[in-house]
């Protein structure tokens, strides 16, 4: 089991984390946050694999992964 | 006479053009005019606004500090702005995106649909032209006419095509406000 | 449940200024847990550049100074011949250090100056507003090579590493990049070599970073990883260009 | 005069410059003044004989403008307050080898990394020479856009005409600032100085004395004499070249001093105090140095007194005290740092010092 | 104090500054100065914890000062007029940042590369800031060997307590010549702030806050907020730093106001003067910044005129100008360019103010 | 009776005010014949440095600028750019091209400055009494290096042909010698090669050539030959670093 | 009383070591001093010449522009200074290496056999000794005993067997000028 | 039959010529010349072959060769 983190607040809705996600369980979510971005989110945290790539890649150190 | 505004969004509302438009076709009317934009480090997805004044004196200071007509395209500038408004300032804000009211009873507010009714003129690009025809109706400080000459001057020949629908989202934004 | 991964405290709270997508962000991140690493936040002292980085101070959770434009490695040779036990870094975009800068970063690498240097490569000038850098690409289109970069007039793009490598004084030098994961990965490893060397006493090291910039290239975060691959790595391929025993 | 466009700042002296024949441009990017290398680069390339060039950094690009006056070229760079701290040795170079050139200077608050906007701040460095030596420049204070397309392409006559570089000063608002703009039809001065001096290649042969393009004068009586000769072209441009504007200083009771961005705000608030009745009047100077103090000894004789307003922490204050002599007390408004003063503001000031009568 | 012994002048403010602590050099060779460096080179690496650096230039050198001080590190540089325009915007930062340090400038005759003799033509330069935005420099003005010495240690604690640049504003007089020193024996002010702001190495659980270094403040309401602190220290120093040395100025009809290498030779002409029944006096500003407005205004009161001797064609006559607020005419002599005023030419320049009763 | 060797024209009949066995003398007479032989006089702009050839505009029988310390590659460049048809030198010391200057020469050469450097390297600040240079060898006792010149605390000497070869821009960079005869035939041939190349339009040439200062360095002449043999071609070898055809 | 003296010659003759001395010696003695270089760009064979004040008073300038007392090593610092003579000054001249005189007649000229001396006296780089000698008596600003004392402190413990040698010279010097 | 011309007051002295010339036929003088410098003098023209060696080592473009 794998828990994503994300702080919705700073996130910059790049979409870099859901490009590298294996199992494509990152999308870009509808809501802007106070900064007028819209914010990742996870589709599926089940299918989450806690590899870490997109906290690893995110420029925003946005994501925290539990395992 | 001279009026002042102060236009306000996010980069990419195309919230300087609207203030080039008003500056261009007040020009062509005569007018002193200028122009200021804000001006900061390239980064960040940053706001942007600028100052446009209009006068048929020498224009002083093209910056607006207290702010007769303010021009609101996102939340955060009616935040930032709004204290800085004069008593008895209008201000023509995008209710589209803006789920708030501006907290002075001083002021005038004036919601304008304008991602709302670009998106029924089938081009949400036009947002900012939305508003720019309220802003004319609303201040007669230039006829849509004249704001239309500097679009198409603006625009030059490769976007001349464009022109309509412009000038119908203008008067779509000069439609839903009062003058 | 166990942690995999969470940002590390030598990066304070404070939210990054950088635009959305930017890869400042995950080289100040790889700085920032090399350093975690190494235990040695409470020895080290960075310098900011006059760059889009000129905030850095606001990020790392060290002793910071803020240097003129370009100068950074003087003022870290400044600071760490006062303090030769401290751990000193600069961290510097392209135009700082390969332009303006180009004879302070040539010195102290000569000097073989016992400090790290992060150098930021994203081939443009980001701060000021996306005009030509010294590794600008050939063609490149930029605010002051609006035609796209022409060597006849502008001249080449210098591979600052492989020059610095050609002097006595540099133990280390690398180039890598950020552009995905594994790269993400192989950077930090250089990161850390390049503090390890100046623990170690041996000497100048530097780390050159090739790094997107998608504001002033006009392009999607994603895109601009894409060119960043595709262009920027041929010009400067990656790899350690020096590493003194 | 064209036709009517409206126009950033930057970009106006850019187009103004090319215009007035300049063709070469060296520059190194800061902000506020982007635009103006941004706009060089674009139209530089597709002038006959135009050349931008971005330079490695403010000293290479202000020694690449010595390269180019030199060897006979209108010639010009830009930059903001750190960068023009930088070419402070350049300039002096180039005041001392006598070569002709536009400086600009849009700038920014300071000291240090400081602030980007709008400053005057930088008033000491232009008028009283940044650099080492007995030396002055020209310096040009423009009000408007229009103002300083004028004194742009005026810029490089005077250079010309006293082979002394010119420096116009402006701030961001200048720089950044759409106004509308007529470009005025240039025409070069019928009497302007032939370029026998530059270097062009030379033999023997050639009608001319080899050029020797130099600032060094290794016997200090030779140095001497030759800034007396320097200071002999700057009596002379004390005299002819002094520019400002008066505005209702005749009956005027308390003297605004003003210039620049400043010099605007500081009209307005002049209009408005006439309308509440106290008679307020202003000074503008064009011309930083040669400073004008013929209007200021002249308001002296009957006005109560002055305020200089500044976008620093007073620093021109000290040319109008001078110009005052001691006449009339000279009284100091400033905001700093990028903050811009308020029409309100100078009321206040104008105001007050009416009310306490001084 | 020690012995007297036979020093250069630049030998001697090396020595005097190692003394007061300083332990950090940074420079680049340039002519009149070069045994300041030259000597730190040979005594610092044998002084505890010392270390002398030549650096690649003046730019480099101005920063790696910023790097020490930031550090929290006595540190010195110095260089003459050419090197002291390239060090203008790291001197800004220096100040912006709040940084100590003593700087030197061995003033040479200019502009451009000019000549290497002495000259005093860099004032406007150093108390106006030859770099950009509203700052100023305590700059200090010896005109013996003795007095460098005593002046340079004094400038360190100057620069500790007011977090601000020292300038020791000399010549290649001061700097080459040799007099009798006795080196003082240096206590350090008990009183001097400590440097918890300096960048050593911080945790979170360090006693201190996260030192910072910096001059940038994007927001120009805290700028000026931060200027406006700085000139709050410049109002401390203006009322308790101002240095001068005057003779006979009580009942002088012309009081000649000289400092540095120029003083030496006005006291020698003020004395003779008197012999021949001239009622002369002396002012001699130590401090250049802050000026010493004081007794000139004194002097104001009663003398029948100024003459300001410079080595330039003029700079600190506008300070004297200012001081004396047109309440007495305010005569000017200099030489420039290297050439050193001899007591013949100063006495001439008096007699003649006596004999035309100006 | 022919001529078999006699001073150029293009050096004009003011004594050279080097000090007894400089060879910057040699150096500025092998520049002049050059420029002679190849007819260029009425084209060639020379641009003198700061250091001892500072006063390099009394001697070359051209037009000439006197550029502020290290910035004489940036003064060539405007001027170049100006009259692109021109035949525009540089002649500079090691402490102005290598220390001072050592962005405005690497800038100029990857710009491919269409422009020929003569860098006359005598391991020492001749001009202003003997300091230490970037290019002073390790061990070399200097009045800034009293004690030898400890690559530890002041770094290595710069090998900057090499260094500036590693650039895409230079043409033709090449280091020689005028120790003896045989060396100052060849730096002729260098010196003419880097006309040449400027002639041709292929851009940026430099000749870096090793010289002496018996004052500074405490040597007669012949010694100091001898010394500049023994001790500087070991650290500076000599050659063709890069050619372009 | 206050005595000025300029002393030239080539660069390797010691001239700013005869001045080293005056002014160390007359420091010693109390006196206020100062000793000033000429100084210029490194290269150049060079001449090299210094001014040496000595007075009760504290001193002013510390150039000697009108020379009262010249001290002349080589012949082109001869021709070079000459013009420089204060009237009625006195000019000491290495008649060894200078085969003319001063063409001034309101000067006193004194000849000193300088090299000729320090080379009988078996060394001949003692030959700004006899000259310094020969100042001492000339102008009695100092004592040779307290020229030794400077010297002795100059040269330090390494060089203390070439006293003796330095005091034969000076004397010689003394010896051939009245005082 | 080679002729050597020594511009002896712009000599400095420093002797470079003498070494280098193969058939040692180059001496510093006895003289002193007006800037104080000892110049080099041939001391036996008919020995000399033409080489140009002293001229093409001499710093200050002292001498002229003639055949
Ligand atoms: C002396 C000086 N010159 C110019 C500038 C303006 N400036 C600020 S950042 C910058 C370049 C930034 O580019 P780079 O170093 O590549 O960093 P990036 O922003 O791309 O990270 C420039 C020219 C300045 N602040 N100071
Ligand atoms: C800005 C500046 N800094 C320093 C100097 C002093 N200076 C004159 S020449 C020189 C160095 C000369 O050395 P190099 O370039 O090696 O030439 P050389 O004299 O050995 O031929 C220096 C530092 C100066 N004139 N200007
Ligand atoms: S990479 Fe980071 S900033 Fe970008 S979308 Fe993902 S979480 Fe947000
Ligand atoms: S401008 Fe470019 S380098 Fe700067 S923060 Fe934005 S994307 Fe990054
Ligand atoms: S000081 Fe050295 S480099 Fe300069 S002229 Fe003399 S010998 Fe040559
Ligand atoms: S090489 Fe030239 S300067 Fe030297 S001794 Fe021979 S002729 Fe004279």
């Amino acid at each position: 089991m794998a828990l994503l983190t994300i702080a919705t607040e700073i996130c910059k809705g790049c979409g870099l984390c859901a490009d590298v996600c294996p199992k494509k369980i990152l999308a870009l979510s509808k809501e802007i946050n106070s900064k007028g971005y819209h914010p990742i989110a996870v589709t599926d945290q089940s299918k989450c694999i806690a590899c870490a790539f997109c906290a690893r890649m995110c420029p925003d150190a946005v994501i925290k992964v539990e395992k | 006479m001279e009026a002042q505004f102060l236009i306000a969004g996010f980069g990419g509302q195309g919230v300087l053009l609207i203030g080039q438009l008003l500056a261009k076709a007040a020009m062509h009317e005569g007018m002193n005019v200028s122009w200021m934009p804000s001006y900061g480090p390239e980064m960040r997805g940053g706001e942007a606004n600028c100052a446009v004044v209009i006068s048929d004196e020498p224009i002083g200071s093209p910056l607006v500090t207290e702010i007769p007509i303010a021009v609101i395209m996102n939340k955060p500038s009616m935040i930032k702005f709004t204290p800085a408004m004069e008593k008895g300032g209008i201000m023509l804000y995008n209710s589209s995106l803006i789920d708030i009211t501006p907290d002075r009873d001083d002021i005038t507010a004036i919601p304008v649909d304008c991602n709302g009714i670009a998106e029924q003129l089938g081009n949400s690009r036009v947002a900012n032209m939305v508003m720019l025809g309220a802003i004319l109706k609303k201040t007669g400080v230039v006829s849509i006419d004249a704001a239309m000459e500097a679009l198409k001057a603006t625009f030059g020949p490769k976007k001349e095509h464009l022109l309509p629908i412009n000038r119908q989202a203008m008067e779509a934004g000069a439609a839903c406000v009062e003058a | 449940m166990a942690v995999v991964y969470e940002k590390t405290g030598i990066l304070t709270d404070t939210p990054l200024h950088y635009c959305p997508g930017c890869t400042h962000g995950i080289i100040h991140r790889l700085v920032a847990e090399a350093i975690d690493e190494l235990g040695i936040q409470g020895k080290t002292i960075g310098i900011a550049p006059v760059g889009c980085a000129v905030f850095a101070y606001n990020y790392f959770n060290t002793d910071m100074m803020e240097a003129a434009h370009g100068r950074a490695p003087a003022v870290a040779t400044g600071c760490k011949r006062v303090h030769p036990d401290n751990i000193v870094f600069t961290y510097q975009g392209d135009g700082d250090l390969a332009s303006i800068g180009a004879a302070e970063i040539t010195h102290a690498a000569t000097r073989g100056e016992n400090i790290t240097v992060i150098f930021v490569n994203n081939a443009i000038y980001g701060m000021t507003g996306g005009q030509m850098a010294p590794t600008t690409l050939p063609g490149q289109v930029t605010t002051t090579s609006p035609y796209g970069r022409d060597p006849a007039l502008c001249g080449y793009p210098i591979r600052v590493s492989e020059m610095l490598a050609t002097l006595d004084g540099p133990a280390y030098i690398a180039r890598c990049s950020v552009h995905d994961v594994k790269h993400i990965m192989d950077a930090k490893k250089c990161i850390k070599k390049a503090f390890e060397t100046q623990i170690a006493k041996k000497g100048f090291s530097m780390v050159e970073v090739l790094s997107s910039c998608p504001t002033n290239w006009g392009m999607t975060p994603r895109e601009a990883l894409n060119w960043l691959e595709a262009n920027m790595i041929p010009q400067y391929p990656l790899g350690v260009k020096k590493e003194v025993e | 005069m064209g036709q009517k466009m409206l126009m950033k700042g930057n970009e106006a002296i850019a187009e103004a410059a090319i215009q007035a024949g300049c063709r070469f441009f060296f520059g190194y990017p800061i902000t506020p003044q982007n635009q103006i290398p941004e706009y060089m680069s674009k139209r530089l390339p597709k002038t006959e004989g135009g050349c931008f060039l971005q330079a490695e950094s403010e000293v290479a690009a202000i020694n690449m403008v010595y390269g180019a006056a030199g060897a006979g070229a209108r010639v010009m760079t830009s930059s903001s307050s750190p960068g023009i701290s930088l070419k402070q040795e350049g300039i002096s170079y180039i005041v001392g080898a006598e070569l002709p050139c536009v400086i600009v200077n849009m700038v920014r608050g300071g000291p240090g990394l400081g602030s980007i906007q709008p400053a005057q701040s930088d008033y000491y460095q232009s008028t009283r020479g940044g650099g080492h030596g007995d030396y002055r420049m020209l310096v040009l204070a423009p009000s408007s856009v229009q103002e300083a397309v004028e004194l742009t392409q005026q810029a490089f006559d005077l250079a010309d005409r006293y082979r002394n570089p010119v420096l116009i000063m402006g701030d961001g608002l200048i720089g950044q600032m759409m106004e509308p703009v007529e470009m005025p039809d240039y025409q070069k001065p019928a009497d302007l100085p032939e370029k026998t001096w530059a270097a062009t290649g030379w033999t023997p042969a050639s009608d001319r004395e080899r050029a020797i393009i130099n600032s060094l004068y290794i016997d200090p009586a030779v140095l001497e004499k030759h800034v007396n000769h320097l200071y002999e072209k700057y009596a002379v441009m004390e005299q002819t070249e002094c520019r400002w504007q008066e505005e209702m200083t005749e009956d005027a009771d308390y003297v605004i001093v003003a210039y620049g961005t400043t010099a605007r705000i500081a009209r307005s608030a002049m209009r408005k105090l006439r309308e509440e009745g106290i008679r307020a009047g202003l000074i503008r100077p064009i011309t930083l140095w040669p400073f004008p103090n013929a209007p200021i000894a002249k308001a002296a004789e009957h006005a109560k007194a002055f305020l200089t307003v500044e976008m620093s922490m007073g620093q021109m204050v000290d040319d109008v005290r001078l110009a005052a002599d001691g006449k009339r007390p000279v009284h100091f408004f400033g905001r700093t740092g990028g903050i811009v003063p308020t029409v309100r503001e100078i009321i206040t000031q104008v105001e007050n010092l009416a009310k306490e009568g001084k």
